[in-house]
């Protein structure tokens, strides 16, 4: 038993300074298709978006990232359209919505939040993501963040996936056995919109309009520092930046 | 003041009022007639009791005169008095409650030979408590007996019934005939019969007869009180008595065998070494255990509560032997404490499990069933039923501040003290034993937090147990006494234990209550025997609390020792229970504080996200207690068969049928072989009836010749 | 309807878990039958997660279904879009370029890799070995963004297209990750090592949640779960696709069936994975990397396409219609077939081992429910 | 029917010299691809022809593919081996009106679920199949909903029943 003790010591720390200083090791984050650059001629049809994340808005490229799943067919070589940069993951934003009990969370909850994570049909990717930020590299826990198997005990509601049909009663039982003050942060493109899945007869079009959701965590799947960065958001502890947020027209929410 | 005497005639006339009025009235009308002269009948008895035990009346009658065997005579001294008292204690709940749950049999069986049955046992067991002589006794003995059978085979229609009541009779009538041999060894020369010449007789008794006695009289009376290995009828014939009937049987008939070991072990013929105490000390120690451990898996409530029974008797037996042990060797102080923890756990054993199988009764008369797989839930239905029956789970539990609690750790501390004992195997044996009991202790809480929580708490598991309803008042005015009287002897131990003491001073000639109890702990003011020191300990611990309010004694149980460690123990369940009282308050104005702010929403529990959660989806009680059953698989040693059918193909299961067959341990280990040794023995001996008249004539002649031959030596 | 007899003990319950349940596990709900230590019967009921992906695909051009194929399971999808690929390939009569092939096979391995290595990290988390499970995080981090550096995404999505791959890697970036995978291997063996001589840690693996030889036939598994208790199947051998022909590598196979002979086919076939990639990121053959569909009406027909999942064999079956859309799309995966055989290791063991035995199967919901 | 080579030699010599049970014919439809052979037989020769494929020639069980033609039922039973000579498959067409297929689960334990699922989604009845019923849809889904027939329309959000009180769960 000892060897183990000895092995984790040796190991020595490799947990990302994050919120604290900028991650920037290689492969944290795989970035994503940064719109906002001029348009040119082309219509939206040109980018050969699957999902029709990509619209034209004043002449400029704008990407619906509640939509984009990350299947890189608009980047270079095969789109040569948008430039995607390297890194960036702070790519939460908050939904501001007529709450139960606005900012309870924010206030109740700064240092010590726990989240109950409900899979909504997701593909694995974005739970196992999920589940990183467990683990040592992302270690949530030193943030005061911890997943909880017990939604009685829970102030945040982690879901991912499209949330299917048969998933909506154990969702929603989910977040009614929770107590009050409570969110919902919804993790991945499936969860905000429906994602590849879209809406159908057994996979829902995403959380918005069944749950109140107030974090959104867009990508597909979103990096752990993602996941963190909505965990923070949530908890009060990193103010919204309006640049990061995407822009209005783009939020599920707005439309 | 009235006489004893005048009451004891009083309590015969109303039992054979009742039996009159069995008898004389329409048979629907029975119960609550019978219920009216039982009630009666147990407040004479006692009035009776509570005389004998609180003043110093002798009480001695003759009943007539044999000229070959003596005088035949009743009396009562303290220690018939608190049996009597209890007996009076039990009748008078059982007797009310039994009005309304009678009832179920009415038009199925004959509720007027109940009647007839229920006063003949209760007159029985008094007179068998107030027989001054061994005739009396005997034939009290026999006739208690004969009518408990009766009792037990109620419901003779079900021949399971029959079966047990068989064995119970069978099992009994060895245990009598024990005892005639024991007292025929314990009747010297002279031939008096009565008590009194017994114990003169006792003294010029040898070891090895000794021995005999003790062991003859000790197995016997164990028989009543379910002591292994002879327990093996008692859980059946429990199981096949109607409700009212096992409490009287738990709460009564045991106390007579603890009366009966009593009175000849310690009174007239008490042990000269350790020896006799020391089989009464792991026999009862492991009555105990095994005991729990049957109980803790028993789903049938009734039958749970039956081997809960063996359990406590085997509590009230090790105090027994702990206190043969100090009496033997000369600690009658330490004899003192041990008798009066044995004495008051049996009175909290006859409380307590009479509640409960009164709980359990009810249960069964508004549910039809006492298997704990399919009762759940019922606290909703039946909350003042769920409620006693929570004090008696926690009284039998031993938890503070109730009454089990105070017996059982007056219990464990006795064996504790066998520091002052000299021999080195006799501390041994007093480790084990108080190990086995704390194991037992232990299981007792797993065993009756299952008994509550599945019957209870939860979801119903049955279409029953979710349409219940709350039992009649006289029903629940029964239990909520008994309930009162478990809290009661839990948090007044110090006013009890002084009144216990007065019945065991004439046994151990030595009073312990003051090393027991000793009054409030002042400098000056009568207590200048005790040492300053020891005085200044004791205002840390308390003991002066309450000095100019209260009446009599201190709050505290506390046992003196020597002079350089003069507290051995001490506690107070008095003080406890004003502490969680106040806990209990403070939590309750906490909670009213926090949810004024706040809005309470009602959940349903949280099941996993499930659509619905049916009940088949919740714990069992088997379930509950599986841990334990694999835990001590080697003492159950279940025979396990399984079955799987199949449609169409291998692995397309239909069901799959598990079944679990236990023996219990004395029946495997013990009966059992001796009944396969038996039979191969009278095998043999069959073997000699050769069915010819040749050979029957020479087994004749060959007796003949022996006896002759015997006749010339002797 | 077909309503299965219960079981019958007495005090037996039925023990539900989930749908939702332990910390971030997947949607699915099993009922154990017991009395309270051994599991008589498992009920499995899944389906929490169907998506309706082979509904959803029909009409779908194949580029669109590609994504359903690649997205619907996250952590095997370039398996799955792998064997998407072959199918569509196969209808369109064309043929990736060999050094798509190669690549093909580098990425399938990573993604093996990376798989067997988060299941390594469940397992030891169920047993509570925390330091072990954590060492294993540790790798299961390295390799993620050793993937997201090496393919710009973590779990490898979007690589593969009908005809090839989205994009090409350079040499010195395949010789890069063949490094990396290496140095992360060297740290695998060493916990592979520790974990052997871990006592209380195997106590809780072996002899606990065995699937034997003729279960395991009949129930047909599949993947590291069948080769744990004997059957030496593997498509990459027994139906080679790709350029797993000219590389050396071992199907390795365990007999016991139980939880420990799992963890060691992870174990073992990680190692292989590691030599696949080490073998194929220095023969690289030079060329293109996609090889585009025939011009005009492409060709309709039906195909099946396969490929060796981390879990096992994933079968699609594909129907194209003459507008190139798809007319029936059929998935049959290894989570589905293993889960149908799941119960068997569970029953007769005591359900504390129940978390245990999950992890050591490993399976995926997702890939199941689809 | 156009008669077509096929290159493996199971398949081959089970279509000259048909297993016991069968009735025939069988008939080679195409050895096209990385499949080695595809067949076709009457649907009541499906169990013995799948049962002698996997005793008999070691065969493994991979899929039963249901594929809704205007007519009929197309089902492909998928079998892939050991040997070099790939997966075969075995179809039968089953006409709408009749909508029953033999089932291969007490044979073939490995194809219960796959038949369960398809009569969940297709509606297609599984003659033999001991466990026919909920699988893929619960039961809050309305009796006869399958979601994979063509004429199901997929983006239609369905109307839940509740459970009822009776409701058990259907055994493994």
């Amino acid at each position: 038993m000892s060897g183990w003790v000895l092995k984790g010591l040796k190991t020595g720390i490799r947990t990302t300074p994050y919120p604290k200083v900028e991650e920037h090791a290689p492969g944290v984050s795989p970035g994503r298709p940064e719109g906002g650059v001029p348009a040119g001629d082309k219509k939206p049809a040109d980018f050969a978006c699957p999902v029709d994340a990509i619209t034209v808005r004043d002449d400029r490229v704008s990407v619906d990232y509640n939509k984009c799943i990350h299947c890189a067919r608009c980047l270079p070589p095969a789109g040569a359209i948008l430039v995607k940069p390297a890194g960036g993951y702070e790519w939460a934003y908050k939904i501001q919505r007529d709450a139960v009990d606005p900012g309870g969370v924010e206030k109740t909850c700064r240092r010590s939040l726990h989240i109950r994570v409900v899979d909504g049909g997701a593909c694995n990717a974005c739970l196992s993501e999920v589940s990183q930020i467990t683990k040592p590299y992302y270690d949530i826990h030193r943030l005061g963040f911890f997943i909880t198997p017990a939604p009685r005990a829970a102030d945040l509601l982690l879901l991912a996936g499209p949330v299917t049909e048969h998933m909506k009663l154990p969702l929603k039982k989910a977040f009614e056995a929770m107590p009050g003050p409570k969110v919902v942060m919804a993790v991945g493109t499936c969860a905000l919109s429906g994602g590849i899945f879209g809406p159908g007869f057994a996979s829902g079009g995403g959380v918005a309009g069944f749950l109140p959701v107030d974090i959104a965590v867009p990508g597909c799947p979103p990096p752990p520092l993602a996941i963190i960065h909505g965990l923070l958001l949530a908890a009060g502890r990193k103010d919204p930046d309006p640049t990061t947020s995407p822009g209005p027209g783009c939020r599920r929410d707005a439309q | 003041m009235m006489e004893i005497s005048l009451l004891l005639e009083l309590f015969l006339l109303s039992c054979a009022a009742g039996i009159v009025l069995a008898i004389a009235i329409p048979e629907r009308n029975a119960p609550s007639i019978f219920a009216w002269t039982a009630s009666i009948s147990s407040a004479i008895i006692l009035i009776a009791g509570g005389i004998g035990l609180f003043t110093d009346q002798p009480f001695q009658a003759e009943l007539w005169r044999i000229s070959s065997l003596g005088t035949m005579g009743i009396g009562m001294d303290r220690l018939c008095s608190l049996f009597v008292f209890m007996a009076g204690l039990v009748f008078l709940p059982v007797s009310v409650f039994s009005a309304r749950y009678m009832q179920r049999y009415s038009g199925r069986y004959s509720l007027r030979s109940f009647s007839i049955f229920y006063h003949l046992l209760f007159a029985s067991v008094v007179l068998l408590l107030i027989a001054a002589d061994a005739l009396s006794f005997l034939l009290a003995w026999e006739v208690m007996s004969i009518l408990c059978y009766l009792l037990i085979n109620y419901e003779h229609e079900k021949q399971e019934n029959t079966r047990s009541g068989l064995l119970m009779l069978v099992m009994g009538e060895a245990g009598f005939l024990a005892v005639v041999f024991g007292f025929l060894l314990l009747t010297g020369p002279s031939g008096g019969l009565d008590f009194t010449s017994l114990r003169l007789n006792a003294g010029s008794i040898g070891g090895v007869t000794r021995w005999l006695i003790f062991l003859l009289t000790f197995f016997g009376f164990g028989i009543k009180a379910g002591i292994i290995p002879v327990n093996t009828w008692l859980p059946k014939a429990y199981k096949a008595a109607p409700g009212n009937i096992a409490a009287i049987l738990s709460g009564v008939t045991l106390n007579l065998a603890v009366y009966g070991i009593i009175r000849i072990n310690a009174d007239i013929l008490p042990a000269l070494d350790v020896g006799p105490g020391i089989v009464v000390l792991i026999t009862g120690s492991l009555s105990a255990l095994i005991g729990i451990l049957y109980a803790t898996t028993e789903d049938d409530m009734q039958q749970m509560l039956a081997h809960s029974s063996i359990e406590n008797a085997g509590i009230i037996i090790a105090g027994l032997g702990a206190g043969m042990v100090f009496a033997a060797t000369q600690h009658p102080v330490l004899a003192g404490i041990a008798f009066i923890a044995s004495l008051y756990h049996m009175i909290n054993h006859s409380m307590f499990k009479t509640l409960l199988f009164l709980g359990s009764s009810g249960i069964e008369l508004k549910t039809g069933s006492r298997d704990m797989n399919g009762l759940g839930g019922l606290i909703r239905f039946m909350p003042w039923t769920g409620s006693f029956f929570l004090i008696g789970a926690l009284s039998i539990a031993a938890l503070p501040p109730f009454n089990g609690f105070v017996s059982e750790w007056l219990t464990l501390q006795t064996m504790l003290q066998s520091a002052s004992l000299q021999s080195i195997p006799v501390k041994i044996t007093f480790a084990l034993s108080g190990a086995a009991l704390a194991l037992t202790a232990g299981l007792a809480v797993t065993c009756f937090v299952k008994a509550f929580a599945m019957s209870f708490l939860g979801m119903g598991r049955s279409k029953a147990s979710r349409r219940a309803v709350e039992l009649p008042w006289s029903m629940r005015s029964a239990m909520g006494f008994l309930a009162f009287l478990c809290i009661v002897f839990g948090i007044f131990p110090t006013y009890i234990i002084p009144v216990l003491d007065r019945t065991v001073t004439p046994i151990v000639h030595e009073s312990a209550a003051d090393a027991l109890v000793p009054p409030f702990f002042t400098v000056g003011r009568g207590n200048e025997k005790f040492s300053r020191a020891f005085v200044s300990d004791f205002h840390d611990l308390g003991a002066q609390v309450g000095r100019d309010v209260l009446p009599g004694r201190g709050l505290v149980v506390l046992h003196r020792g020597g002079k350089r460690n003069p507290v051995v123990f001490a506690m107070s369940t008095s003080y406890t229970f004003i502490v969680l009282l106040l806990l209990l308050g403070a939590t309750l104005v906490m909670l009213r504080i926090v949810v004024r702010r706040r809005k309470v929403r009602y959940q349903p529990a949280w099941d996993g996200g499930l659509r619905r959660l049916p009940s088949h989806m919740t714990y069992t009680a088997t379930g509950f207690s599986n841990p334990v059953r694999v835990i001590f698989s080697a003492v159950f040693h279940p025979t396990v068969t399984k079955e799987t059918k199949e449609a169409v193909a291998e692995h397309f299961r239909t069901a799959i049928t598990k079944e679990r067959r236990e023996v219990h341990i004395t029946e495997r280990l013990i009966l059992q072989p001796v009944v396969s040794m038996l039979r191969t023995v009278s095998g043999r001996i069959a073997k000699i009836h050769s069915g010819s008249v040749n050979t029957y004539a020479m087994y004749v002649i060959i007796t003949l010749i022996l006896l002759l031959m015997g006749g010339q030596f002797f | 309807m077909a309503s299965a007899g219960r079981v019958s003990e007495s005090g037996a319950f039925m023990m539900p878990i989930g749908p939702v349940f332990s910390g971030s596990a997947e949607s699915a709900h099993f009922l154990l039958e017991t009395v309270g230590e051994d599991i008589i019967r498992m009920i499995p009921r899944f389906f929490y997660k169907y998506r309706g992906v082979e509904k959803t695909a029909e009409g779908l051009p194949a580029d669109r279904a590609l994504l359903l194929a690649e997205r619907f399971s996250g952590t095997s999808a370039f398996a799955h879009s792998l064997a998407f690929c072959h199918a569509v390939e196969e209808i369109w009569g064309i043929e990736a370029p060999r050094r798509a092939v190669v690549l093909r096979v580098i990425l399938a391995e990573l993604e093996r890799f990376r798989h067997h290595v988060a299941a390594m990290e469940g397992i030891c988390n169920s047993t509570g070995l925390v330091v072990a499970a954590s060492q294993a995080g540790i790798l299961e981090e390295d390799i993620l963004r050793l993937s997201c550096k090496f393919a710009g995404h973590r779990y490898l999505f979007g690589l593969n297209i009908p005809g090839g791959l989205q994009r090409d890697f350079s040499d010195t970036e395949c010789m890069e990750l063949g490094r990396g995978i290496q140095e992360i291997f060297v740290k695998l063996q060493d916990l592979e090592k520790r974990l052997r001589y871990s006592s209380s840690f195997l106590d809780r693996l072996e002899e606990v949640g065995t699937v034997s030889l003729e279960d395991a036939v009949d129930y047909g598994l599949v993947g590291p779960v069948a080769r744990a208790s004997g059957i030496s199947g593997d498509l990459r051998t027994c139906l080679s696709y790709g350029d797993y022909g000219s590389f050396e590598f071992s199907v390795p196979v365990e007999r016991e069936g139980d939880g420990y002979a799992r963890l060691r086919i992870l174990f073992q076939e990680a190692k292989q994975s590691n030599s696949i990639i080490s073998q194929a990121v220095s023969s690289i053959p030079v060329g293109g990397i996609l090889q585009p569909p025939p011009p005009g009406a492409k060709p309709s027909g039906a195909a099946l396409g396969w490929a060796e999942a981390p879990l096992g064999a994933a079968f699609h079956w594909v129907r194209l219609k003459e507008n190139g859309r798809v007319a029936r799309y059929r998935l049959t995966t290894p989570s589905f077939t293993n889960w149908h055989g799941f119960h068997l290791s569970t029953e007769g063991f005591a359900f504390q081992d129940f978390p245990i035995i999950l992890a050591t199967f490993g399976l995926s919901n997702a890939e199941c429910d689809r | 029917m156009k008669k077509t080579t096929c290159k493996n030699t199971t398949m081959k010599k089970l279509s000259e010299d048909l297993p016991p049970g069968c009735h025939g014919p069988v008939t080679v439809t195409g050895a096209a691809g990385r499949l080695s052979c595809r067949m076709e037989s009457d649907a009541a020769d499906i169990p013995p022809i799948c049962n002698y494929l996997i005793s008999k020639q070691g065969y493994r069980f991979a899929s039963i593919v249901i594929e809704e033609m205007p007519e009929e039922w197309l089902a492909h039973y998928i079998f892939y081996g050991d040997s070099s000579q790939g997966p075969v498959s075995i179809s039968a067409r089953v006409n709408k009106a009749d909508n029953l297929l033999p089932s291969i689960s007490h044979l073939i334990h490995a194809a219960d679920w796959h038949e369960r699922e398809a009569e969940d989604l297709f509606g297609l009845v599984f003659h033999g199949h001991p466990r026919l019923g909920e699988f893929v849809l619960h039961e809050e889904w309305p009796e006869g909903t399958n979601p994979m027939k063509k004429d199901f329309d997929a983006t239609v959000s369905y109307i839940h029943k509740e459970a009822g009180p009776g409701w058990h769960p259907p055994g493994e």
